[in-house]
């Protein structure tokens, strides 16, 4: 028996979250919102460079949370998540190199006659 | 790669004759056993993914791009920090992150057969997505009053660009679910159709997950300290000779 | 219970195909779609030879006056733009929709409508870059259109729109097929065939797919920067404005590498069929083969920036994409060994075909090793835009691509129409074709190294280009004429050529086994996959080598009712669809009223085929599939 | 027995076949890269370090992939010929794959590639090295279609404006900074370096150590717009006194050399010259009578304007319109009667139409321009050993 054909059994009848669990969820997400919200607000978080680092871990929390419990990806076909995880990766490493390519850049006219 | 492969390899036992196509419910047997449309849903995600990527991308390498110009004396218009509202786009936020729950809750009565359950999250989630894209419209006008347009400068270009094509995105499920309502209203969403109903929660969830992404990126981490940081890591790439 | 059902002792067809130009309009049936992706992309093909024939005539002499610069910039941008996405990728997407679904033994695709609808949408994004000829607004940047020559600024007509918005629509034709296939080869397979039982074709098929809808994002996002700087008014590429026009080049050629790979590993899928069946040997190495083509499409991603050795990334960035690109040239290797490997101490025959298939790996070659010359960026700073790399890239798209599509062409002809091409023009159209193309692009090499920029209109006697260039040019004829050939032989066959059996070459996969043409639904009963190479397993079984071999009996026929089969109804609704997806996109190009939507200001035509495609979507929606 | 002696004569035949094959092949692949090395743009006939090193690459690069391609050809033609089918009922043996073999043919195109990847990254950062530590530097503006140059002074000011022919001391390092304010053009001078793309919003450096005197052709090698073929250039390397006397006569500006315009003084710069004077310049005339009438452009040209070259001391260039007309009086008198007939698309060409000036006007400014020299004369331009012709020019017919 494949996973293909656990996933084969009829769509519902599954192991996904029962309603209460999406309720649970909703409300962690809202609180990691809040935090995010929160700590923007916090000077200490500005001025230690704390904030970025923050935002990244809690956000990367939230969309994990979704893709796996809203969408399912947890307990879903792993064709799905093997699909998805790769677009995923692949499009980071492009975008990554993108930022690092072009952010780095020097912007400077030389003296003089630029605009002639 | 060969556990990838091993998910694809296909789940017929072989007892059953495939003779004559399709079974009693209208679907063809497939090789995996899943859905055909939520394959094509998957796979349109993941292109969506380099999608909104190449747009993000570009609003990352423009970022701090208009303060460094108006630090130059060239800039015009108004810079990000002067003009984001977080609190107002918190509440943006929360309010696309409840209508995920309202859609998985809307998949949930459908594929217990509550039908009635469906209509009335089907319509919270509609609602909450016009909400959203009302208070997208309302926060572009506000920008365009405090005199920040598309054309503006380069902020007000990279900014309307990939937050319209996230709102545009937003706007097509609008319309999906809402026509998934009117079908339902019609009788026509029964308990074995439910997987109309998830793979437009799957579009749906995919553009929350992109604003998670936006609303961080965008508007939470702040202009003056990405300016910083990103000057420390051209300091560190052009270190190892990328400059 | 493995039975291959053998249409040809069938008494007569049993279900009839319609026939006349509405059924062809509203077919969803993978087949003809095939056909008319096949047949639109040949007449595409022949237009963007055409452009290359008088860029040549142009260039037979130093400072010849043939056509003005402006037009020649319009035809080399016109050439690349329509041999790549209008005659090659079209051509291989044909050979998907008629190939890939008979060799998985499914009956059609996964989303048939769909596949009406990538199609409509395709004819429809190649009238309007042509129609930019009617409006003397032929597309000029070049096929890689560079930020700023792409701007407002620079280039002020409407050439550049009507090279934009075509791409965008061909952008969401390739990448709707795309899905389509991704999800047919996913989902679609004969019971039994699992992933490594499938004909290596259609692994191409699947991995081609995939670099379609992950490469083709990139294209869009950078083309509706594109549009808004110029119909907007932004400065995405603009400098002045706080823009960079590298990033144009970094988003294209994101999509633009992968890109080389969607063009030339459906050929290299077709020769892995051709060479095995005309070697009588199983393909050397399937699972390394198959390893190989994912290698390739992966690495594809990681190495785009190859094209911009000279734009000044800084040494790490050079030195970064120079590895990398040398390790494409890796799998790409072992291919071309596997294929000789294939060869070796087989029973080869010297059809068509093959002496196609056979064309592309010698040919390929010359194509990989000039492409490791420039993987080197000193190297390329030489080479790079100069005639070394057109040698270069049309050894890996016309000695690959085309040879390969060619191959394909004469293998699967039979299948499609139920006639063999004539062999005796076939070995004229390879031969010349050969010699044309070598004629051509060989001395492209010389021409390059003696220091010679692509996109010249013109160039001075004094350089010492002229005797090459003159050589080249009557090449460029030979090559041509070749492909009057390959119209006569196909005329021909189509007349009086000879009736062709369900398996004329005494092929390896099971499209072979069903009849030729085959009918609607393609087998009458799903054949049952218990081995790699099925339909040799079929007729051979486990005989091992001897010189008296027999076939199998064929497995007695199986009795279908034909009524019994399940098949998706045909529809006009991708037709109307298309067709307001067209006038959406035309609304952008010509003058038409302009309507003013609050903040939005759109030419009246836009929001008309809009709403068009869109009450068409739904009426397809609402439509019983069958 | 029969059939081995047969297949016996096949593969002898295939081996002569494949050895005459061989050689065409060698001698095909090189003979005709010798006759690429006598063109004046040649890639393969290096005069500095840095093209040298470039070179080398290139044909460490060449010879491997001869060797390859010459192996894989050998192999296809001798499969080819060995192994065609005898007879129709023949099955050969079902060999699936065989995984030393496959091992073998991955690991050496590694090796391979790994021998072409060490010098290459070696040069890499060697040249990126080079571009820090000029003894000269000269800016070079990329312009649709022609090239700026300026030879900037230590005030920071730029001294020496010129354009097309860029004068360089020889056994220097001269790096060069490019820049555009338009569309991306591409400065290549291939005996001297290998092409560096000019952008806008980014400076670009290229080194070269000048070694060898003489003049080397150059061109734009990126695309950008309808005179691409039309924008060439020419280094010229020359030894240090004589590159030491060009930039005094270039810093003293021109004297007017002919006896034929009255007073002979140089600001006194012909009527006719009003238009020319709103683009162009020339050192030591300051502005002309009614000069500042911009002639009316349309609005997007006028947006994507860039304006003439600096025309002091034209009477000493060897060429017209970037190197693409011998400087001859007749050459440049069919310039200004029409210069989009010789270059299509440029700004010029918006401004100036046959019938514009009146020949008698096109006569004056020729005088005039032509007349543009130093006190001292122009000063001996190096020859290039091995090429004749002074100028890469095309017919302005």
């Amino acid at each position: 028996m494949t996973h293909g054909a656990l996933a084969a059994a009829d769509h519902g009848e599954h192991e996904h979250p029962s309603e209460q669990k999406y309720i649970k969820i909703a409300i962690i997400l809202t609180i990691i919102t809040a935090i995010e919200v929160a700590i923007y607000y916090i000077d200490w978080m500005h001025d230690s460079g704390a904030l970025v680092p923050a935002l990244f871990i809690l956000s990367i929390g939230k969309f994990l949370t979704v893709i796996g419990y809203y969408m399912h990806l947890k307990f879903d076909s792993p064709l799905f998540r093997y699909m998805f995880i790769a677009a995923l990766v692949g499009s980071l490493a492009v975008i990554g190199a993108l930022i690092a390519l072009l952010r780095v850049h020097t912007i400077d006219f030389g003296p003089g006659g630029f605009i002639s | 790669m060969a556990q990838a492969v091993a998910t694809l390899e296909t789940a017929h036992g072989g007892g059953e004759s495939h003779i004559g196509g399709a079974d009693h419910s209208g679907h063809p047997p497939t090789s995996t056993g899943l859905d055909s449309r939520k394959i094509a849903m998957w796979a349109f995600l993941a292109s969506d993914c380099m999608f909104f990527g190449s747009l993000i991308a570009m609003y990352m390498i423009y970022r701090g791009e208009a303060e460094r110009l108006y630090q130059a004396g060239q800039g015009i218009g108004p810079l990000p920090h002067e003009i984001l509202d977080i609190p107002y786009t918190s509440i943006s936020a929360f309010v696309l992150l409840m209508s995920s729950l309202t859609m998985v809750l809307a998949l949930a009565s459908i594929q217990k057969g509550n039908v009635r359950g469906l209509r009335i999250w089907l319509g919270a989630t509609a609602l909450l997505g016009a909400v959203f894209l009302g208070g997208q419209f309302f926060e572009f006008t506000e920008f365009k009053h405090e005199g920040l347009g598309l054309t503006t400068n380069i902020f007000g270009s990279s900014f309307f660009t990939l937050t319209g094509f996230h709102g545009a995105h937003v706007t097509i499920g609008v319309i999906w679910l809402m026509s998934l309502l009117i079908m339902s209203l019609r009788g026509g969403v029964r308990k074995d159709q439910a997987l109309n109903v998830e793979i437009a929660g799957l579009y749906w969830h995919f553009v929350d997950i992109v604003w998670i992404v936006i609303f961080t990126l965008v508007y939470l981490i702040p202009y003056d300290e990405i300016s910083t940081i990103t000057h420390e890591a051209e300091g560190a790439l052009r270190q190892i000779g990328l400059g | 219970m493995a039975s291959i059902a053998q249409p040809q002792v069938m008494a007569q067809p049993i279900t009839k195909p319609a026939t006349g130009l509405w059924s062809w309009l509203t077919t969803v049936d993978h087949k003809r779609i095939g056909i008319m992706y096949g047949v639109t992309a040949f007449l595409f093909l022949l237009l963007g030879g055409v452009e290359a024939l008088i860029i040549r005539t142009q260039l037979a002499r130093p400072n010849l006056d043939v056509v003005s610069a402006a037009r020649y910039n319009e035809l080399f941008t016109m050439h690349g733009t329509t041999m790549i996405f209008l005659a090659l990728m079209p051509m291989s997407v044909a050979f998907f929709n008629y190939v890939m679904p008979l060799q998985i033994g499914a009956r059609d695709v996964a989303f048939p409508r769909l596949n009406a609808y990538s199609y409509w949408i395709f004819l429809g994004g190649g009238i309007i870059l042509n129609l930019s000829w009617f409006f003397h607004a032929a597309p000029n940047a070049g096929w890689y259109g560079y930020a700023p020559l792409t701007s407002t600024s620079w280039n002020p007509g409407r050439n550049v729109d009507f090279w934009l918005i075509g791409l965008q629509v061909l952008g969401v034709a390739s990448m709707l097929a795309a899905f389509n296939m991704i999800v047919t080869v996913i989902n679609m397979r004969a019971p039994g065939m699992t992933m490594m039982r499938m004909p290596i074709f259609s692994w191409t098929t699947l991995i081609v797919s995939i670099l379609l809808v992950m490469a083709f994002p990139a294209i869009t996002a950078a083309l509706i920067l594109l549009a808004f700087d110029r119909y907007a008014g932004t400065g995405f590429y603009e400098y002045a404005a706080g823009g960079d026009p590298l990033l144009w080049q970094h988003l294209f050629w994101v999509f633009g590498h992968p890109e080389v790979y969607i063009l030339v590993l459906p050929a290299f899928g077709i020769v892995s069929e051709i060479i095995p069946v005309f070697s009588r040997k199983p393909l050397f190495g399937y699972s390394v083969m198959v390893y190989a083509t994912c290698a390739i499409a992966f690495l594809g991603f990681g190495v785009w920036a190859h094209h911009m050795f000279t734009v000044g990334m800084g040494p790490t960035a050079n030195a970064v994409f120079a590895g990398s690109t040398m390790l494409i040239a890796i799998p790409t290797g072992v291919k071309i060994f596997n294929w000789l490997g294939t060869m070796v101490k087989g029973s080869l025959r010297f059809t068509t075909a093959m002496l196609f298939a056979v064309g592309l790996v010698s040919q390929f070659v010359i194509g990989g090793l000039s492409g490791v010359m420039h993987a080197s960026p000193p190297v390329d700073s030489q080479q790079n835009d100069t005639y070394f790399i057109i040698a270069h890239f049309h050894y890996v798209l016309f000695g690959g691509t085309v040879f390969g599509l060619m191959a394909g062409t004469y293998f699967w002809f039979p299948k499609i129409t139920g006639r063999l091409l004539d062999e005796r023009l076939g070995k004229w159209n390879f031969w010349m074709a050969f010699v044309g193309f070598n004629a051509t692009f060989f001395p492209m090499h010389f021409v390059g190294l003696a220091g010679m920029p692509r996109r010249y209109f013109t160039y001075s006697e004094d350089s010492g280009w002229g005797p090459w260039n003159l050589f080249i040019t009557i090449g460029a004829f030979v090559l041509a004429t070749s492909f009057l050939v390959f119209i006569i032989n196909v005329v021909k066959t189509l007349r009086n050529g000879e009736v062709a059996s369900d398996d004329p070459w005494d092929a390896a996969t099971i499209e072979w086994a069903t009849s030729s043409p085959p009918p609607v639904y393609n087998f009458a009963s799903i054949p049952e996959i218990t081995h790699r190479d099925q339909l040799w397993w079929d007729k051979y079984g486990d005989h091992g080598a001897g010189s008296g071999v027999e076939r199998k009996a064929p497995a007695p026929k199986e009795q279908v009712d034909p009524s019994s089969i399940h098949l998706p109804n045909p529809s006009y609704f991708p037709l109307v669809s298309a067709f307001g997806f067209f006038i959406l996109a035309l609304g952008m190009l010509i003058d038409n009223p302009v309507l003013t939507i609050g903040l939005l200001h759109l030419p009246i035509l836009v929001p008309i085929g809009g709403l068009i495609m869109v009450v068409a979507i739904y009426a397809w929606a609402f439509e019983p599939a069958g | 027995m029969q059939r081995s002696s047969d297949r016996w004569v096949r593969r002898t035949s295939a081996r002569l076949v494949l050895l005459v094959a061989a050689l065409f092949a060698v001698g095909g692949a090189i003979l005709p890269g010798v006759v690429s090395a006598q063109s004046p743009y040649s890639t393969i006939s290096p005069v500095t370090d840095q093209a040298n090193d470039i070179n080398d690459i290139y044909k460490l690069t060449f010879w491997l992939s001869l060797i390859v391609f010459v192996g894989v050809q050998i192999g296809i033609v001798y499969t080819v010929l060995s192994y065609r089918r005898r007879a129709e009922g023949e099955r050969p043996e079902q060999i699936h794959g065989n995984k030393t073999l496959e091992i073998i043919w991955t690991i050496i195109p590694a090796i391979i590639l790994l021998i072409i990847f060490i010098p290459t990254v070696r040069t890499i950062y060697a040249h990126d090295d080079q571009v820090n530590n000029p003894d000269l530097v000269v800016e070079v503006y990329g312009k649709q279609w022609w090239w700026e140059v300026h030879y900037p002074s230590e005030d920071g000011e730029s001294k020496i404006v010129t354009a097309n022919e860029i004068h360089v001391p020889q056994g220097k390092r001269v790096v060069f900074h490019l820049y555009t304010n338009n569309v991306i053009h591409s400065f290549w001078v291939p005996q001297l370096s290998g092409k560096m793309d000019l952008i806008p919003g980014h400076e670009n450096k290229l080194a070269i150590d000048t070694d060898t005197p003489g003049y080397f052709f150059g061109q734009c090698a990126e695309y950008c717009g309808d005179s691409h073929a039309l924008m060439r250039f020419k280094v010229i390397v020359e030894p240090e006194e004589q590159f030491l006397a060009w930039q005094d006569a270039w810093l003293a500006g021109p004297q007017q050399a002919s006896g034929d315009l009255a007073g002979g003084d140089i600001a006194a710069v012909p009527q006719s010259m009003a238009l020319c004077m709103t683009c162009h310049e020339i050192n030591g005339v300051e502005s002309v009578a009614g000069g500042n009438a911009v002639p009316d452009l349309p609005e997007e040209l006028d947006a994507a304007r860039t304006f003439g070259p600096n025309l002091s001391l034209l009477g000493c260039r060897t060429t017209l319109a970037a190197g693409t007309l011998r400087n001859t009086p007749e050459n440049l008198a069919s310039w200004l009667h029409d210069p989009e007939g010789i270059k299509p698309g440029n700004y010029m060409g918006t401004v100036i139409t046959p019938g514009s000036l009146t020949d008698e006007q096109i006569q004056e400014i020729v005088t005039y321009l032509e007349s543009l020299q130093p006190e001292e004369g122009c000063g001996e331009i190096p020859v290039q050993p091995g090429v004749t012709e002074q100028v890469q020019v095309q017919d302005p017919d």
